[in-house]
Formats: structure tokens, sequence, C-alpha cells
């Protein structure tokens, strides 16, 4: 088997390098089948590890590939961890990135840089693959960072514009402030574990339970709690939770697959991974897990908030993933693990199903991304429409959709925990369901049904888009659709992770509402009686009433909560807020600090200074040298007078 | 009386010691004759005898090196290695100074005989100060060098400031004559004798030394040297002479002259008033010190190379004096190999002007020397590697020289004033600098081409890369004045 | 057999009498033939130095390919060569560097071209020199001896502030540098012998050591730089033609570093471990202060200069921690770690700065500005060129997979150990590092065509491809695969580890 | 009979007298080389006198030998004089000050 894990990240990987090295040798079409079949290959292989791991229940394999070095006795190795987590994340990213190759034909069609892009997207396959496929922290952070950097890439693809490489430059950076705890998290490991190795670091934690540090002065500090929480910061800038979230909505300058397979269904989800993959640490700190949980919870509600406001059809899309990966993040801090990733799977699916319709609408559009101009798409897009539908309702979580599965086990999950912040938590995600559902079918009426507002140039030659665009849409919504029923209880509370994910009996919510599963039918029947159903309902027709039957309400509600939408509008201020005190703090100190401490004090006073003072020195002492001779033959008698009192006085 | 008679009875001494002495007289008188003979075309005459009396001496000197130390004329004059080696750089210097002077003084009319006789009697003098052995002898080799030197400056007749540089040479040269023979006179007083070995062996007595008369004669006696040698307080002639002279004069007394003072130093304080070390240790610290900072602080405001250059000598003789007091042999042979290494530079540094000089232009203005990569990028090579050897940066000659007496200077337990002297070895690297700026880094004003005779360029080529070759293998030239101090110190 | 020969000797004469040999040849006024033949003797030179790491013996910390002749008796002063895994990879740094060099100022440079090679060829030999060197007096020549030709290097060939920065440049190493002659001269006062090795088994006490530190500090502090004797090294670099930033940023800036390694941890391990703090301070400061610094830099070439002097602040951070870690812990375990990282650092940032001034130098070349605000777009007429400057640029963010890396990661790991303050303002170079650097990508590569000079850019040649791209290989190479350059860094470091904590009091 | 030290103090005055001489006089370069010749003696004072009390002829010796290079100093001084007068047409130490700095 090793070398069919191998091979699901050396072809996408082979794929990239011949489509960006050769591109031109080998043309557009070249490009997107190297790339395409690369990546083929990998789902393909990834359904084998599948079958392999779950299927026939093998045991997981743990293995170094090469040593990366040795130093001071730690091994720095490069090697893979196939179980049952792993497998499911590789197959889910192998297939979302498959969907979007192939979409990429369609919606790229035109741009010059087409060979580029697949070489980008399979670079990222490769990256990400590489991170869920790791045995220890060092290969963890390297595709960690190095999804980061494709996200980089991707979202400054188009580089002429402003807009784009500035959202780049952000994104990178933000991330960077996590991976900096998430790199602290891993110093810390290796100081106290001595390895890097998951096996040995989830062997030893147990024993290092009760170990304590000192980070501030004298203040004794959990030690676990601490990597928890410093791992835990590298999650928050790669899964974009608050207040790292800054950089996702801006993301959305990217090319719309990228969107879709970047920063929807996998790369933000390699915290929620990340998180799960640690469980053994976390689990044994109840810290962590509230920071966990808190945190979500913030996040799931704010940034779904901040969605029915704007008016890109991205941008709803992108606070959508935000809010989304909340959950997610509640999941973890509940213990659901399994929900998590199960909510994790379902949103790849619906997540890149929605922004792949949304590319659908905006490359038919002429790259028109406003969703107030548009509307009434309906009978021009029917299956771009019947897929938005579809994915709309996943992620409201109406009963019977992938969605619900997952969302209603974390809400259900979260009321059912018990740690610090659960409650808090747990009205946090209850309400977002409301307003995940207002948000999504705002915008779902005002871009297909309703008016059109549509720029009559872009009329013309408005039509349903092309096969490699809808193809994707349709392979991607039939597990958006069925994933929950298929899944749910496997997934939930069967074991299907066995072993790879650990959770302490104590916090096992997941079994406590396991035992009152009977099934996908019973678990539907259940939600629709639950206020997270009858929530969404609520939305649903909110959204209605605004859009559909009183479109000019929502402009009053405007005027009447200015000041709450002018919040809203500016994301609670946290862009402001970075500009000005991180980016402009920091400017404002590097100019001082080097006009200031480099130029005036160190180079001026310390360095030109000197030079200058014994410039001035000589100009002031040559003046002794007066050219007469009575001057010169008293400077002698005054020396020897010098020289004969050394003797009166010494 | 009859006792008497016969201890006057007169014997003949052993001339052999002093043949190089009698040679280079007989010479210089020949020459003097001679030259009255000779019309301006075979001037050249002269030129030539005057470098076969040094070549003929340096045979001498080199065929009567025994090792040894011998005694003659009664004990005041004195044959040792020290001496044989620092006549052996005398004469190789002057031999250069000749070389380099000749074009220069054909170009301005100077090319007369009694720049070369002078020049001989000069060596002379500067003989005899290198193996005189009692006071007498010593004041004798002074003032024959002295009276040659204000002569020789003053030889550029027509020059208003090469007549008022050698007046305050000769004042000021006379003041320092006159304090040091009171020194001497008073160390005659206590000692009761005019000979090094009796005054070393008086003083080297326990007990001797608590006389604060001779704290007198010491200082006196030190203000004479530090004037020969030029250092602060005692070396405001240096620039004025330096810059007033023509260029080749300056080059003669700047070079071969430090030599001989240093011979001075060495008979003087060292084989005769050892006995003083502690003493005239603190005095030679303060004059180093000041020579250092003020030499090489002054030097940076400089725009007259010649100027420029004397201003380096002073703090060169600073760092001279590092070695010497250590009052150590190890010490001695810093300093020793510290004074050969300057006048091997300072021959280059001054030859370089003369090189670049030709008639009605002096090239003694720092900016004359502005894009010398481009007109003649050997030369400039040579300038640099001059330059840089003088701010002391390996592997320069130059360096080696600053790293012997800073290791004497270490080894004596006085780091402190190593760290003073790194310190203005700093300061005195920028002015070293400039000119290689100048040279390298600006474009040229000037191009015409060097116009200097073969003979000049050869020498000065060679003399450019010994100081880069003795950098690099200066094991031969230490150990040699090791070998000439071992006699010394204890 | 290879190693019979006298490599070292080999590696630092053959350079010095090529470049001689070049000026030689430029008699002829032949500049063609002059720059193949500078090509020929730095290639040659490489070669001869590939089999130091060929012959290499892994498990000895003893030093290796020795040579030793009497050179000066006066003062016990040997021509005594040898080096150990650190000095070994440094040469090969050095050797391989000209080599990029000479290629890299190919057309560039038009006048007086073979004084420019020659002196680049000098200083390569010098170089060598100092990382062979195992005699005090010997390493102190060398040392000095390469200023020299810098000095010329920027002052003749540099831009238009070239003679303030040349001599800036020159008397700020040489203040240093006078201090550490001192402190030779103080130690063979003591052990009377010029060996180093003979130094780091001598006996001395505390107040010797603090000052022998503290001279030592001075002169390879600067060399460096530490805040705050750093501000030469921005000057210096802006006003140097691109080979002449190359081989600073790449070699001579690891020439400080290396004295670290060579004179003052061995030989002052007990002043070391007193003063450790003051060292961490100074590479903490130049971690945050000075990536602050390179942050507002509209310079591109000031800028890659600030970010060298941040990232060299890894280096001297790594060297440093042990004592934090022994105070801790009582071992040296986790030391190894961040010292090792602090020479991969040395290797990396060689490429990775030299890659970046190469890029500047690609730039400069065509339209004469090193102003960040002179560019825009450049990505549009030089793609080839941009994908490259992105990755050295990512490598200089240390991004996982290129060599930035892993220098970084491993001392941050050891910091840790030492306390966790440490690591998290080591740390803060991840968020910095990256926003200096992209920023500067961003508005330099990125954009619409700013101006009518962008526009008309030409992509790279062949042979600027190949350097860069020689370059990117190998900056990607040890990213991925360190070992083998760690692997000969073993037995010296624990070698040296353990010497440092053992005290000479 | 008279004491050593009285010669010696003799011998003092006129020392101190010369070398007053030579950096009090600002006018007449002439009167530098009488300073000069001036203090020459009093180093011949010295050595006389010790001579005399050690019972040693040396001292005296010096003296003679001190007396013929004072003469050839004072030819060349005087030499060196008329040509500077022919230069700068003045004899005033004040005015020797073109060399400087």
């Amino acid at each position: 088997m090793e070398s069919v894990y191998l091979g699901i990240v050396l072809a996408p990987l082979i794929g990239a390098i011949v489509a960006g090295l050769f591109g031109r040798q080998i043309g557009r079409a070249g490009a997107h089948w190297v790339t395409i079949v690369g990546v083929a290959i990998s789902f393909l292989l990834s359904l084998v590890v599948f079958k392999h791991i779950v299927l026939d229940e093998s045991a997981a394999f743990n293995g170094t590939v090469y040593t990366w070095m040795v130093s001071d006795g730690i091994r720095f190795e490069i090697g893979f961890l196939i179980d049952q987590l792993t497998a499911l994340m590789i197959l889910v990213v192998t297939f979302v990135s498959l969907m979007v190759h192939i979409y990429t034909i369609g919606y790229m069609h035109d741009d010059p840089g087409y060979q580029r892009f697949f070489s980008y997207i399979s670079l990222f396959t490769f990256s990400m693959l590489m991170l869920v496929m790791a045995n220890n922290f060092l290969q963890l952070f390297f595709g960690w960072e190095a999804v980061g950097l494709v996200s980089y890439l991707l979202i400054g693809f188009w580089y002429k514009r402003e807009s784009a490489i500035y959202a780049n430059l952000k994104a990178f950076l933000v991330n960077r402030v996590g991976d900096f705890g998430f790199l602290l998290g891993i110093a810390a490991i290796v100081v106290y574990f001595n390895s890097l190795d998951y096996a040995d670091v989830f062997a030893a934690a147990p024993l290092m339970a009760d170990m304590t540090v000192r980070i501030f002065a004298a203040d004794e500090w959990n030690l676990l709690t601490v990597i928890c929480i410093l791992l835990f910061i590298g999650a928050m800038g790669k899964s974009a939770q608050v207040p790292l979230h800054v950089w996702l909505p801006d993301s959305m300058e990217g090319p719309t697959p990228i969107s879709a397979l970047i920063h929807a269904a996998t790369m933000v989800t390699a915290g929620i991974f990340m998180v799960a993959r640690m469980s053994p640490l976390y689990e044994l700190s109840e810290t962590a897990l509230s920071v966990v949980l808190v945190i979500g919870a913030v996040t799931a509600l704010s940034m779904g908030l901040l969605g029915l406001v704007q008016n890109d059809i991205k941008r709803v899309i992108a606070y959508s993933t935000l809010s989304q990966l909340g959950y997610m993040t509640v999941a973890l801090g509940a213990s659901a693990y399994a929900a998590g990733i199960f909510h994790l799977m379902t949103h790849a699916f619906f997540k890149a199903l929605l922004f792949l319709a949304a590319g659908s609408v905006i490359i038919a559009l002429h790259h028109e991304q406003d969703i107030r101009k548009m509307g009434g798409l309906k009978k021009y897009m029917p299956i771009t429409y019947w897929c938005m539908l579809i994915g709309s309702l996943a992620l409201i979580g109406f009963p019977g959709f992938s969605g619900f599965f997952s969302k209603d086990a974390i809400i259900e999950a979260v009321h059912a925990s018990d740690i610090t912040g659960a409650g808090f938590a747990y009205w946090c995600v209850l309400l977002g369901v409301f307003v995940t559902a207002l948000y999504s079918f705002r915008m779902f009426f005002l871009v297909f049904h309703g008016p059109e507002r549509i720029d009559p140039h872009a009329k013309a030659h408005l039509h349903e888009s092309p096969a490699v665009v809808t193809v994707p849409l349709i392979l991607l919504a039939i597990p958006s659709v069925i994933a929950g029923l298929l899944y749910a209880g496997p997934l939930l509370f069967q074991g299907f992770f066995g072993d790879s994910i650990v959770v302490r009996a104590e916090h096992d919510v997941l079994a406590q509402l396991g035992e009152g599963y009977t099934g996908a039918l019973g678990f539907m029947l259940h939600g629709l009686m639950a206020a997270p159903f009858w929530l969404a309902m609520a939305g649903v027709g909110l959204a209605y009433y605004l859009y559909m039957v009183r479109p000019d309400l929502p402009e009053k509600l405007k005027q009447q909560f200015l000041w709450l939408y002018n919040l809203l509008d500016r994301k609670y201020g946290c862009d402001d807020f970075n500009d000005k005190v991180f980016a402009g703090g920091s400017r404002a100190a590097g100019r001082v600090l080097w006009k200031v401490g480099d130029v005036t004090l160190i180079d001026g006073v310390m360095v030109n200074g000197t030079a200058y003072g014994v410039g001035w020195l000589s100009g002031v002492v040559r003046v002794i040298q007066s050219g007469f001779l009575y001057h010169y033959a008293f400077a002698m008698i005054i020396g020897l007078l010098v020289l004969l009192s050394w003797f009166v006085f010494a | 009386m009859e006792e008497q008679l016969a201890s006057v009875s007169f014997q003949v001494p052993d001339m052999t010691p002093a043949l190089p002495e009698i040679f280079v007289l007989t010479m210089a008188c020949v020459i003097l004759v001679v030259d009255l003979f000779l019309t301006d075309r075979n001037r050249v005459i002269t030129y030539l005898m005057s470098l076969a009396t040094l070549l003929g001496a340096a045979i001498l000197t080199f065929s009567l090196h025994t090792g040894e130390t011998v005694l003659s004329f009664d004990g005041s004059f004195i044959s040792d290695s020290m001496a044989d080696v620092l006549k052996f750089f005398i004469y190789l210097v002057c031999a250069a100074v000749f070389i380099y002077a000749r074009q220069y003084l054909i170009d301005r009319q100077l090319f007369k005989g009694e720049f070369y006789v002078l020049g001989l009697f000069g060596v002379l003098g500067m003989m005899v100060m290198v193996s005189a052995h009692s006071l007498l002898t010593i004041y004798l080799g002074l003032e024959l060098l002295a009276l040659c030197l204000y002569a020789m400056v003053a030889l550029q007749r027509d020059s208003g400031i090469a007549s008022e540089a050698a007046m305050k040479y000769f004042v000021l040269g006379a003041l320092a004559s006159g304090l040091l023979l009171y020194g001497m006179s008073i160390l005659y007083g206590i000692t009761g004798s005019l000979d090094i070995g009796d005054i070393g062996a008086y003083l080297a007595a326990p007990g001797s030394s608590d006389n604060l008369a001779l704290m007198f004669a010491v200082a006196f006696v030190i203000v004479g040297l530090a004037f020969k040698l030029g250092a602060v307080p005692f070396h405001m002639w240096i620039p004025d002479v330096y810059h007033g002279a023509s260029t080749p004069v300056t080059l003669y007394i700047g070079s071969a002259p430090k030599l001989a003072a240093f011979a001075l130093v060495m008979r003087l304080l060292v084989e005769g008033m050892e006995g003083l070390h502690v003493h005239w240790q603190d005095m030679l610290i303060v004059l180093a010190v000041l020579s250092m900072a003020a030499g090489n602080v002054i030097a940076i405001a400089q725009g007259n190379l010649k100027r420029m250059l004397a201003y380096s000598t002073i703090a060169h003789v600073g760092y001279l004096l590092l070695g010497i007091l250590t009052g150590v042999t190890t010490g001695y042979a810093a300093s020793m190999f510290y004074v050969i290494v300057y006048a091997i530079m300072t021959l280059g540094g001054f030859g370089m002007i003369i090189l670049l000089s030709r008639a009605g232009f002096e090239a003694e203005n720092l900016e004359d020397f502005k894009g010398l990569n481009e007109r003649s990028p050997w030369f400039a090579a040579m300038m640099a590697i001059l330059m840089f050897s003088m701010a002391g940066v390996p592997p320069f000659l130059g360096f080696w020289a600053k790293f012997a007496v800073l290791e004497a200077v270490v080894r004596a337990d006085m780091v402190w004033l190593a760290v003073v002297a790194v310190l203005f070895a700093i300061i005195g690297a920028y002015y070293y600098l400039r000119i290689i700026k100048l040279m390298y880094f600006d474009k040229a004003e000037e191009t015409t081409p060097l116009t200097s005779g073969t003979d000049m360029k050869l020498v000065m080529s060679v003399n450019g890369l010994a100081v880069l070759a003795l950098g690099i293998y200066p094991s031969a030239l230490l150990a040699l004045c090791a070998g000439a101090m071992a006699t010394f110190g204890g | 057999m290879v190693s019979d020969l006298p490599l070292l000797s080999l590696i630092i004469w053959l350079p010095i009498v090529g470049g001689i040999v070049v000026l030689a040849a430029s008699r002829g006024g032949n500049d063609n033939l002059v720059r193949k033949l500078a090509l020929g003797v730095s290639v040659l030179t490489f070669v001869v130095s590939l089999p130091l790491y060929g012959a290499f013996d892994k498990g000895t910390a003893e030093m290796q390919f020795q040579e030793m002749a009497t050179w000066i008796p006066a003062f016990n002063i040997n021509y005594h060569l040898g080096i150990d895994g650190i000095s070994m990879l440094l040469i090969l740094l050095t050797t391989f560097t000209t080599v990029l060099v000479v290629i890299s100022s190919w057309e560039v440079i038009k006048h007086k071209v073979a004084q420019y090679m020659a002196a680049f060829l000098i200083m390569e030999g010098a170089m060598n020199g100092v990382f062979a060197a195992l005699d005090a007096a010997l390493f102190y020549v060398f040392w000095e001896a390469m200023l020299i030709p810098m000095f010329l290097i920027i002052g003749i060939w540099g831009g238009a502030r070239r003679v303030y920065a040349a001599i800036k440049f020159f008397l700020y190493t040489f203040l240093g540098s006078v201090f550490l002659l001192v402190a030779i001269l103080y130690l063979f006062f003591q052990s009377d012998s010029f060996s180093i090795l003979d130094y780091h088994a001598l006996p001395l006490s505390m107040t010797e050591q603090v000052l022998l530190f503290l001279g030592f500090l001075l002169a390879f502090a600067v060399k460096v730089p530490m805040w705050p004797v750093h501000t030469w090294l921005p000057d210096a670099h802006v006003e140097a033609p691109t080979g002449g930033s190359v081989i600073l940023a790449a070699i001579m800036l690891k020439l400080g570093a290396y004295g670290f390694v060579r004179f003052m941890l061995p030989i002052t391990p007990d002043a070391s471990s007193e003063l450790d703090w003051l060292v961490i301070t100074l590479s903490l400061i130049a971690i945050v202060y000075i990536a602050l610094v390179a942050l507002v830099q509209e310079d591109m070439k000031k800028l890659i200069a600030y970010s060298s002097i941040a990232h060299m602040g890894f280096v001297t951070l790594g060297f440093f921690v042990v004592f934090g870690i022994f105070d801790q812990t009582g071992n040296v375990q986790g030391a190894a770690l961040g010292f090792e990282g602090a020479v991969v650092q040395l290797i990396s940032h060689g490429f990775i700065s030299g890659a970046l001034f190469l890029c500047v130098g690609v730039m400069y070349d065509r339209l004469h500005s090193r102003q960040i605000s002179d560019y825009g777009g450049v990505v549009n007429t030089m793609p080839t060129f941009a994908a490259l400057m992105v990755l050295f640029a990512m490598a200089n963010a240390g991004l996982p997979g290129t060599s930035g890396f892993v220098g970084e990661f491993m001392v941050i790991l050891s910091a840790y150990k030492a306390n966790f303050w440490l690591a998290f303002l080591a740390g803060t170079t991840l968020v910095l590092g990256a926003a200096y650097t992209l920023w500067m990508v961003k508005r330099v590569l990125f954009g619409e065509v700013k101006n009518e000079g962008v526009a008309n850019l030409k992509d790279l040649n062949a042979r600027e491809g190949v350097v860069l791209g020689s370059l990117a290989v190998l900056v990607l190479l040890l990213g991925i695969w360190p070992a083998p350059v760690v692997d000969v860094l073993h037995s010296a470091v624990d070698n040296l580890l353990q010497h440092v904590v053992i005290s000479k009091l | 009979m008279i004491a050593l030290s009285e010669f010696l103090i003799l011998g003092a005055l006129l020392f101190c007298l010369s070398v007053a001489g030579i950096f009090i006089n600002r006018k007449n370069v002439i009167i530098l080389l009488m300073a000069i010749e001036l203090m020459l003696l009093s180093v011949n004072m010295n050595f006389i006198a010790f001579s005399h009390y050690l019972g040693d002829v040396s001292g005296q010796v010096f003296v003679f030998f001190i007396l013929t290079v004072a003469a050839a100093e004072a030819a060349i001084g005087l030499a060196i004089l008329v040509v500077l007068f022919r230069n700068r047409r003045t004899i005033n130490v004040n005015n020797l000050d073109s060399l400087k700095g």
C-alpha cells in the first residue's frame, strides 16, 4: 500500500510540476489533461485507500517516507499516517479537487494564465494531501504552510488587480499570525516530548497531563493547555476563526474555483482537521476545549450576521463559510470531533457546490458578482439554479440534506456538552441557524428570482454554462444531498474513526446522542421537531418576505437601523482596526525606529557624529601648529617641563 | 710622570670596525672634488658614484659583519649586529632616495653635486650615530647629520618656503641639540664618564638611580631624542620641514634618519640608561600616546600629501615608541622592525609623489592623486599597497610592524595602551583610505602619462612589491631584528 | 587520492593567483578573455572544493584536511589550516557563490573588468582562508585582507554614495577587527601560541574572559552585523554593485558568525555564559527592531540588507541559547538543535540573500533604479523572473520546503527550550519577515504595469536564468532535504557544546 | 673655592636665558642664533665644571668639539639666514609663518 500512498501525493505534484514548468510546451489542453489525470489518479487511489482502511478495516498505516534530518537526537521525518480520519479526508480533498479541476476548464477558459492556474491547484492538492496524511508535526507544518503559499498565489492569481494582490498579502500575513502560534505549539511539543511524531506524542500525552509550565512570571499553566491553545491559534488562522478571520472574505478576489476548493472545501478546514487529529491532546485540556468552543461559537454567529449585508455573491458565501467553520470549531470544542469532521465533509460538498454554482452565475454574467445586478436567473440557468438550491438547502440544514445531519449533530452535541462555555455556544449556534437561512435565501432569491436587474449587455449572451461547468456541479450536488443520509450514522455514532479520534468518556457527547440514534430517518424526524429546523424555516420565510414580497423593506430597515448596518457593513471594524493598529502601527514603529534609531541616533550621532567629531577636532588641533617658531619652541619647553614635573609628582 | 707618559703614548686604534665610515667619508670627499670638474651634462657621474659609494659601504659592512660586538676608538665606537643591520638599511634607503630624486632634480635644475655630497655626509653622520658608543660620538654623528639636513632643506635656494623650513628646522634642531647636550652634561657629571658602557654600568648599580639630577638628565635626553624622532610635543618641525623642503629632501629626511634616531634611542636609553627604565617608560608612554593621537587626528585635516605624511610619521613614531617603552628585548626588536618598515613605507609614499610630479608640477596635493588608477593601474596599486600598509592592514608589511609593537605592549601587560593604539589606528586608517579613494574612486582630472625614468619606476615597483612580499613573509626581517637586538635588554 | 592534495591551500591560493593572472591578462584589453579566465578560475576552485565534502569524515570532531607549516617563528605563528563541518560548509558556500558572482557580472560590468574579477577572486581566496585558518594570526590576516577587495568593489563599481559607503564599511569593520587583534595578542601572551585550538583549552580567569569576550563581541558583532553596529550594512549593500552585495550578504556576514563559533564560545565559555543575555538581547532586537525597519524601506537593496540583519539575528540567537538551556536543565540536550539551526541558517541565508540581491541586480541592470516605487507589475513583462523572485521571497519569509525555514525552525525550537519568550520574540519573524518581504514583492512584481520602463522589461536571459535557477534549486533542495548539510555538523557541534559548558576558570 | 653647584647654577641660568631668548624673542632671527650660542655656552660651562671637579679630562675634550660644531652650526645658520632674507626680504620671526596647520 505504501506505493499507493506515495502515488496519491505524487500524482498531483507531478501534474503541477509539468504544468508549471512546461506549461508553454504542453499547451492549454496539455496542462489541464496532465493535472486532471494526476488528480484523478489521486482520487482513484484514495478510493482504494478508503476501501482498504475503512471498508476492509485494515490496520492504520504509520510509516516514514524519508528522514528530513536528524538533529540533537530528534528525528525530523516525512511520513504518512493513514487511518480512518486520513482516508476520509483524502477522499474529500481529491474528490472536490477533481471537480474543481474539471470545472476550471470552463471557468478559466479565456484566461491567459490557464496553465499556471492548473499548476497551482494541483500543487495545492499535493500540499493539502501532505497535510492530512502527515504522521508528524513537521510535515503537518509543511503542508500547513504550503497550502498557505498556494492560497497566496491563487488569491493573487489575477495579479494586475490591486484588490487581489492586497487580499493575498493580507491572507498570507494573517495566516502567518496563526502559524506563529502554531509553530510555538510545535516547539513546545518538541521541547517537552522530544519528538515530532504523532504516535510518540499522543502516547506520552496522558503522562504529561498534570505538568505545568511558567509563561508569565510565576503563574503555573498546564502544559497541554498551553500547547493546545498555541496549536489552536494556528487553526484560527487557517480556519479563519475570530479574530483571525479577516483574510477569508478578501480572499474571494481569487478565481471562483479557488474559492470553492481552497477557501471553502479544503484548506480552511485544515484547522478543523488538525484539532481533530490532535484530539488525544485536546481531550486532556478542558480549558483549551472551552477556548475552542467559545471562539467557534462567536465565529459562527458573528460571521453569519455579516453575511446578511453583503452584496457580492461570493462574499455572501464566504461569510457563510466563516460561519460554518465556526460550527465545526464548536463541534471540536464540544469534543464532538466526529461531528466536526462530518460537517467538514458535507460542507466541503455543498459549499464547493455553492461556490461553483456562484461561479457559473458569474461567468454567465461576464464576471458580474453584485447580487443587486442579478435576479430572475432561474429561467436562463436551470441546472445552476437547481444546484444552487440544493446547496442552499444543505447549508441551512434542511432535513434530509447532508448539512442537516452534520449541523444538527453539532447543535445537539453542544447542547449535551457541559464544559465551560457550552451554554453560550449553544445559543450562538442556534441563532446562527436562523441567520444562515436568512442570508442564504436572501442571496438565492435575489439571484434567481424576482425582477431581472441584469446589465443588458450581459443579458444578450446569457445562457447556461457549458458541460465542464455543470457536470461538476451535478457531481457535487449528489453528495450534498446524500452524504448525510449515508454516512451520518457511521461517522457520528458508529465508531467510524476508530482510534484516529480519541474522546474521553466524560466528554463524549456524541455517545450520549448515539444512545438515542435510530438511523438516518429517525434523526430526520427528530430534526423536524427540533428548534433548529423551525429557526431555519423562519429564516427562509423572512428572506422570502423581505426580498420577494416586500423588496422595499430591507432598505427601510437599513435606514432604521443604520448604526447596526454600518457596524455589519464595516465588519465590526476589524479590518479598520487591523489596518490602523497592526499594519499602520508596525509601519509607524518601523519608521520611527529607522529614522530615529538607525538614521539619527546610531548613524547620525554615533557613527557620523564620531567621524564629524574627529574631523572637527582635527581642524581645531591643527591650529596649534601656528607656524611661529616661538610657539614651536615654547611647545618643546612645555613638553620638557611636563616631563620634569612628572618626577616631581610621581 | 713616566707612567703618565706611557698611558698617553699614542696607540693606533683598530680601524677595521670603522672601515665603512672611513670609506664613505673618503668617497664623499672625492665626489665633492670630482663634482667640481663636471658639467651639468655629465653630472650623472656624481649620481653613479654616490650609488657606488653606498654599494661599496654595503659590501664593506656586510663583509665586516661578524655578529660579534666590537668596541674601538677607546670604547667610543661600537660595531654590533644592530649597527650593521641599521647601516645596511640606511644604505638601502638612501640609495633609493638618490634614485628617486634624480629625475626630480633634473627637472628643476637642482641636479647638482651638493645634494649627493650632502646626502653622503648625512649617511656618514647616521653611520656614526648608529655606531656611537660615547656621548661625544653620539653628538658628533647627530650634528653631522643635522647640519647636512639643514643645508639640504635650504638647497632649493629660490624657494621661500624651503628657506623658511630650513630656518625653523635649524633653530629647533639647535634647541633640541642644546637640550640633549645639557642632559648629557648632567649625565656626565653624575656618572663621571662619557662612555655609554660606563654610564650603563653606573646606573645599573642598585640605588644609583635615586637622584633628582639624574631625572633631569633623563628628561633632557628624552627631549633631544624625541625631537629627532618627532614625537609630540617635539614634533612641530616635522610638518613644516616636510612640507617646505623639496620632495627628494623630504624623502631623505623622512626615511633614513629615523633609523639612526632609533639607534640613538637604543644607545642612550637602553644601553646607557636601562637602569632608569621605570622612569623613562612613563615618559615614553606619554609621548607615544600624544604622538599617536595628535599625528593621526591632525593628519585628517591635511590637504597637502607631504604634510599629511608628516603627521602620519608623527603617528608612526608613537607606535615605534610602544616597543621601546616595554623595556624588553622583544619590544626593542619590535621597534626596530617598526622603524625599518616605516622607512621602507615612507620611501614609497614620498617616492610616489616624486613619481607623479614633473617639471612645474609638484603632485603634492591629495587632489593630484585623483583617478590614478585610470592613468596607471600599476602604480595606483603600488600606492594602495603602501597606504594600506601604513594603515596597518594585513597582509602588508605595515601590519606586522603594528602587530609586533602591540604584541610587545600586551606582553608588558599594558593592554589598555594597546587598545588606545588600535583606536588611533582606526582614525589613521581614514586618511590613508582617502588617498585610495582618490586614486580609485574618483575620475582622473589629469591624463598625462607618468614620465619618470625607468630606474625610478623599477625601484618604485620593487619598493611596493617588497611591502607586499615582506608582508606575506615577514619572518626573515623579524628574525633579523630579533638577532640584532639580542644583546639589548634583559 | 584527492584528499592527499593540500586542498585547503589550493582553494585559498588558486583564486588569489588566478586573480593576479586575470589582472595580468587584462593588458591585452580583451575583456572577454578576462571573463572566461575568471570564470575558469572560480569554477576550478569550486571543483577543487567539492572533495572537501566528499572526503569529509562525519564521525570525528577533529579538524580535518589539516596542513601545517611554520610561518613566522618569531611569534610562533604557523600556517595551520584545517576544517570541521561548519567551516567546510561555509567554504563550499564561498566557492559556489563566487562562481555565481562571476557569471552574474558577465555583461553588467563593463569597465575595469579585470580589476573587478580579480577583486572577487582574491577576496574568495581570503575568505576561504578565514574559514580554513586554525592559527589566529593567519585568521586575522585573511580576515582583514578581504576588506581591501570589498572596499574597492564598493568604491569603484558602486552607486552614487559609494565613497561614503565604502569608507564606512571599511572603518566600521576595521574598528571591530582591531579589538580582535588585541584579544588575539592577549591570548598569545597567555599561551605563547597562536593556535586557535590551543586557545580552546587555555584556562582564563573570569575578568580575562569577560574582556576577551567583549573584544570578540565587538569584532564579530560588527561583521554579523548585530544591532547597534549594523548601520554600515545597509549603506554598503545599497551602494555595492550586485556582485558585491551578494558576496557581502552571502559570505562576509557569515564570517562574523563563524568568529563566534571559532573564537568566542570555545575560548571564553564562562564569559559567554555570564553575558549570554547580552547577545541574546541584541539578537532579538535584530529580529524584531530590524524587521520593523525593513518594513518601511523604499529601496529594495536596503530592505534586503535589513532583512539580512534580522536573519542573522537567528544565527547569533542559535549560538547562545545553549547557556539558557544548560541553566534550565543542567545539560545541553536541545542546544545542538539551535546551534545546527544557526549554521543551516548561515548557509541558507547565503543562498537566499544572494539570490534576492541578484534579483534586484537583474532589475537594476534594466531600469537603473532600486526604488520600490519605480517598479510595479514586473510580473507582466518578466514572468520567469517574477516566479523565481517570489520563490526567493518566500524562502526569505521562511516558508517550509525552502531552506529559509530550516534554520529558523530549528532555532525557534531550541530557543523555546531555553525560554518561551525567546521563542515567542524570535517567532515574530514569521509575521514580520513575511510582511516586509511580501509587501515588497507585491509592490514590485504585482499589479498593473506601472510605467514605460517596466513595460519594456525583458525577461531573464540565459545567463541570469542559470544563476538564479541554480540558487532556486539549492534553496528548494536544502528545504526539502537538509540532512546532508546537518549531518556533517553533528560531530563539530556536539564537541563544541560539550566544550562550552565546561568552565575554564 | 667656588663650589660645583655655583657653576651649575650659572650654567642653568645661562641655559634658561637662552631658552627664554628663543621663545620670547619675536623679532629677529639673528637673536635666535645668538641664543643658541648661549645655550651651547651653558652646556660648555657644565661640562668644564664637571670635568674639573671629577678630575676627568674628557669633559673638556667634549667642550672643544662643541665649540667646533657650534662654529659650523653658526655658519650654516647664517647661510640659511641669508637665503631666507633673499627670498623673503625679512628676517622677522613673526613673518615666518607661511608653513602651518
